[in-house]
């Protein structure tokens, strides 16, 4: 479904992965600080190629580590202690749960309990791809987001991959960037952006008149496909990109609610208590009165993501269930 | 740095040994011939996600997998498609795991190389490197809290999951427990692109088994006779009573980390040294130079396999894939506490 | 404020932690399947006791670990998957964090993937107590009800606690056993029960006409307490126990809010995405027009568990503050 | 097994290794004094949470603080009293912690053992055990990339610690790139109430330098001589540039778990072992027997520090309590990026 979104194929078109690439390129180069650190991320450019040539041109500050999620995060928070701005690939998100005491536990807690920030970013390749199976599919934004300390960023394009990860950063926080692995090389952009929208703010990506769509990250994409597809029957969907699960823009989406009267929330991860929930129940407790409708949630199924990709294409959200819980809201 | 130990007790006779290599000679080149027609299915586009091999790999694995016997418990890694095969894996099962048939172990749930038959001993490995090692180490646990004896249990990790706190967790559980766990440490020099040297600062990583209080051993992984000798021993011992038992073998693997990766990091002096060399080669001249085998009959044996590895991929081909619609959406096996997927 | 609970204190009173104990015994005895592995749990009987007198009364089966949780749960899976029922004593729940991988990537993935069960029962002391500071303190149900395969029980009562825990190692599932720390010792019964609801039924702790509380654990003593306290000014409080949050028995919130419109959501984890924001997005989703007012939501504070008992008292929610909310619902 | 080995450079002075002892006994008297002055408070019910004291290992701990420079990088663990005074805390905020002030560097959102001031370089620990192994050796990391030099890194694990996977991870990674790390492990033979024979089966601990191929030292915690010999040396040879080295000491902790354990587990035959001598004893006699102090001298040492303790604990009592109202609730140090707390 997702093809269907017009990708641009000029000669300076630049994908999603690019984009993150260049991002770490600008700041190996303006940030003396800034090192990145992973399995496979030096001579070898990363598992998806995200760091290619940095370790070349950037020697000594692009490094393989070995096979310790744990130890790699560890080792993030004395460096950034120490006033490095370390960035941490994994080399998928879903390996990240080796890692999770030093994120949750360590870097979470820092400057709260001693007063000094710690400034990393863990970079998690996210989200489901065809075959890719239970074990390299996973969104763990929501893990991440229940934590006190973290900030997490989800972009859903090329421009905020860019953009946003400049920003992780610079931010004196811990920012766990979930990237999305299914838009590394189908997203495309014809260049990348010298301003962006800060972090905290969602963004919206289409604006409607009938319901309105809360999503992010690739599902963005899903969902503005199903809007496309209503608009021929006359519908006008506003689709909300959050940009950062954590801290969430309820503001934007009140504001939107308060437009459509109606609400989807539409997440890639499991359906119990993820973003589709702290979405729902922040309209539900702050903006009771903008719905004129109960609002819905549509997420992946309850089961680990599967490998084979007949199944999977059912376990996630698509533009077309999405469009068959929108027909549904909005009682078409 | 620790030899492998000699023979725990009198040597087998002659043939008994022709027999032992013979049979693991067949788990060798099955894999292998299974292998090489997958790699050919997978750039056919005949399969969606990775394929990872062991090529290069087979004879440690196989000599595992022969070693153990029915009734122990196995955890292969991913590249021990010939210890899977030879610790009695159906190969339909394999080809169907690849090929996405709903008929597989995994009904296309999971794939490739996290397939398993719990029920039977043999796990299904998680992506999480290092995992497996305590989980063998639990179903021996339970197996000995049961009264039952005689069980061994194996697993393999490569090189780069010896870092994991996982493997460093379970080994030393299971040396704790004194349990009759084997560990195969496959030391391809690499971890995906990563040498031994961004991986490990020790000499060799059988000095680990010193620390660990087990015993350990090396050998070099393209020789079959080495692996055979020592992995029987190994899992002999560890039969026996003598606690975990840890073999580092250093190999190469002869195919890039998946198929999609075309190694190029590989050393070349690597490549060209004696780990460089391929067991099945090594294999089919020390059979013949024993007398055990004539060229004629080693090539019979491929054609044997071949003929088998077809027959496997074409009934799994053959087969119904998986069906969203029919599929069983519940994660749980007490269905009555399951939540509905929410649609 | 929860001292105001009565608490029987005849000679055949048993307390929380008793319960516990209990049913280990009875486990231990019935059920050959059964063992213990956790660290210091046997002859030091467990740094709260809960094992105590287990290992010298079935030797063998109720072991010391090293401090391996990644390798205990591992340990756990293999077990269980020849057989066994083994139950896992985490020292804190704080420290299941080291065992992430293996809950949530193994034990939860393993039936849906292989077939076969995955019977294995984590105990959890949880939440929070004066003085135990960031990581001995933390409520971590959310992030196991997140993962597809796993059940996760929070028992409130000394009778669930006991039931629960027998009902957790009979299920074929892998279960995370949440008790909370603060209940230990301080909650106590006359005796034991021989019959229980079964998992996954909420139970109306006191009913009520007014307002829903739906909450667990520790929270439903501070919310049956602000009920007895608003009683005196004629309010009658619903108080909902929930006892297991995943699955969370929506039907029995939804009834309780079709009687009373009135819906506030008690946790003491951290605010973002918990159990509170699955039940207001249940309610909202399936039981809209039930709601006669803006459904409400009391979580801790977003930040670490503070150590000093003075700022620990306000970062939980207490009955007080659970108070002022429910003023707030009821527009009093 | 690996021993302490030989001085790396010339033997310092006689005067200097008095002045040296004389400085790191001050150190173990002052942690010493303060953690019974600490035990009283908590069992008048003046502390809240626990409280866990390093009663018996002073004399290694007091070692590493004083071994280290201002610069260093330190992550102390729960029974290093003495090394953090050594290493330059102030005795206030020790007792700040404890006893709740709000001028205490944790301000009483965390406790006791988990207090530090990293950006002194003075780390502050989190519970989960290992953990602190790999930010130490992130923090070298940093500081080698800044291109600082002649740093060391020093962080103290306990016999149960290095069962944790983040040991292990944190130690291969601090060897491969290595860091000018020291590990001490302090084998106070029980975590908690397990005993070394159910944490490891291995012969000695020491034993597991070669596996991560670091340098590795075994020494006798109760002498202080063999405490300051070793720890000094290991420290110089990691500034020098010799990468990680490991000092693995064997001592009893003199006291409960916390102060709330009555250690009636531990062996009685450890207790009179050797190992069981309380080094502040071996402290006294061997300063007197080498005539580097008087009887009379260590009392009067003593007297200082109880003069010290008393007046940094009615300081920190005096103090201000956490005030919940006065409390920034904001776990983020980008104020317009936090979530209000919902209320
Ligand atoms: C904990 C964890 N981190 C990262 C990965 C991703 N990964 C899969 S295979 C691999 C390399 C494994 O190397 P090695 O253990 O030497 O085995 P080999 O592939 O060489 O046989 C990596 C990094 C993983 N599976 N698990
Ligand atoms: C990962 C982890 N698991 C469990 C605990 C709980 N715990 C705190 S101290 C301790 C014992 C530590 O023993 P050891 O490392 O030998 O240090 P010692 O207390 O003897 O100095 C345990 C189990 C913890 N802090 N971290
Ligand atoms: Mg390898
Ligand atoms: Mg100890």
């Amino acid at each position: 479904m997702f093809q269907k979104q017009p990708t641009t194929r000029t000669s300076a078109a630049i994908t999603y992965l690019e984009a993150i690439r260049a991002a770490q390129h600008k700041l190996l180069s303006d940030d003396p600080r800034v090192f990145i650190y992973g399995q496979d991320i030096a001579d070898f450019g990363g598992a998806f190629k995200a760091t290619k040539g940095l370790a070349n041109e950037f020697p000594g500050r692009v490094l393989d580590s070995p096979i310790s999620e744990d130890a790699q995060v560890g080792m993030a928070i004395g460096a950034a202690i120490e006033g490095m701005r370390p960035i941490i690939e994994m080399q998928f998100a879903d390996f990240s749960t080796c890692g999770f005491t030093q994120i949750v536990q360590h870097a979470a807690t820092h400057k709260w309990r001693t007063g000094v920030p710690c400034p990393i970013v863990i970079r998690l390749p996210s989200g489901g791809t065809a075959g890719a199976g239970p074990f390299h599919s996973q969104s763990m934004e929501a893990l991440y987001a229940h934590y006190p300390g973290l900030i997490v960023m989800t972009p859903a394009t090329v421009e905020d991959a860019y953009t946003m990860l400049l920003e992780a950063v610079e931010i004196d926080d811990p920012v766990i960037f979930c990237e999305h692995k299914y838009l590394y090389y189908h997203l495309k952009a014809d260049g990348l952006p010298s301003t962006a929208m800060p972090a905290g703010k969602a963004r919206v990506a289409r604006p409607g008149r009938d319901a309105t769509i809360a999503t992010y990250s690739a599902m963005v994409h899903e969902s503005l496909a199903c809007a496309t597809e209503l608009a021929s029957d006359g519908w006008e969907i506003e689709v909300i990109d959050l940009r950062t699960v954590k801290p969430l823009d309820t503001d934007t989406i009140l504001a939107s609610v308060s437009r459509t009267g109606r609400l989807l929330a539409v997440g890639e991860a499991f359906p119990w208590g993820g973003v589709t929930a702290e979405i729902i129940a922040r309209v539900a407790t702050e903006g009771f009165d903008l719905l004129d409708a109960p609002p819905m949630r549509l997420n992946a199924k309850d089961t680990p993501v599967p490998y084979h990709p007949n199944l999977w294409g059912t376990h996630r959200p698509t533009a077309t269930s999405i469009m068959a819980a929108m027909r549904k809201l909005l009682g078409a | 740095m620790l030899q492998a130990r000699a023979g725990l007790s009198t040597q087998p006779e002659a043939n008994e040994d022709k027999e032992r290599y013979l049979g693991v000679y067949r788990w060798m080149l099955l894999a292998r011939v299974l292998e090489e027609k997958l790699a050919i299915l997978y750039r056919g586009g005949k399969i969606t996600g990775g394929v990872f091999l062991g090529r290069g790999q087979e004879a440690l694995s196989a000599a595992l997998g022969s070693a153990l016997k029915k009734g122990d418990i196995f955890g292969p890694l991913i590249r021990d498609m010939a210890g899977r095969l030879a610790f009695g894996e159906d190969i339909t099962d394999a080809a169907r795991t690849y090929l996405g048939s709903r008929l597989g172990p995994m009904r296309g749930r999971d794939g490739n190389i996290h397939r398993g038959e719990p029920a039977k001993g043999y796990y299904a490995m998680i992506s999480h490197l290092g995992a497996m090692v305590a989980s063998v180490a639990g179903g021996l646990f339970a197996r000995r809290l049961k009264g039952e004896t005689g069980v061994v249990g194996a697993t393999c990790v490569g090189d780069g999951a010896t870092s994991t706190g996982s493997f460093h967790e379970g080994l030393n559980m299971a040396a704790v427990e004194k349990l009759p766990l084997v560990v195969i440490v496959a030391n391809n020099q690499y971890a995906y692109s990563t040498s031994n040297a961004r991986q490990y600062a020790c000499e060799d990583l059988v000095q680990r088994a010193l620390g660990y209080g087990i015993a350990g051993y090396k050998i070099d992984g393209t020789d079959p006779t080495a692996c055979i000798e020592t992995v029987f021993e190994a899992v002999a011992r560890a039969r026996a009573g003598d606690g975990p038992q840890m073999i580092v073998a250093d190999l190469l693997r002869l195919v890039g980390h998946g198929e999609h990766d075309d190694f190029h990091y590989m050393s070349h002096a690597l490549k060209v040294s004696p780990i460089g060399r391929d067991c099945l080669d090594v294999a089919r001249e020390q059979l013949i130079s024993a007398g055990w085998a004539t060229p004629a009959h080693l090539d019979n044996l491929r054609d044997q396999a071949s003929a088998e590895v077809e027959n496997a991929c074409s009934t799994a081909l053959r087969e119904p894939l998986p069906d969203p619609n029919q599929e069983d959406w519940c994660a749980l096996h007490t269905r009555r506490l399951a939540e509905g997927a929410e649609t």
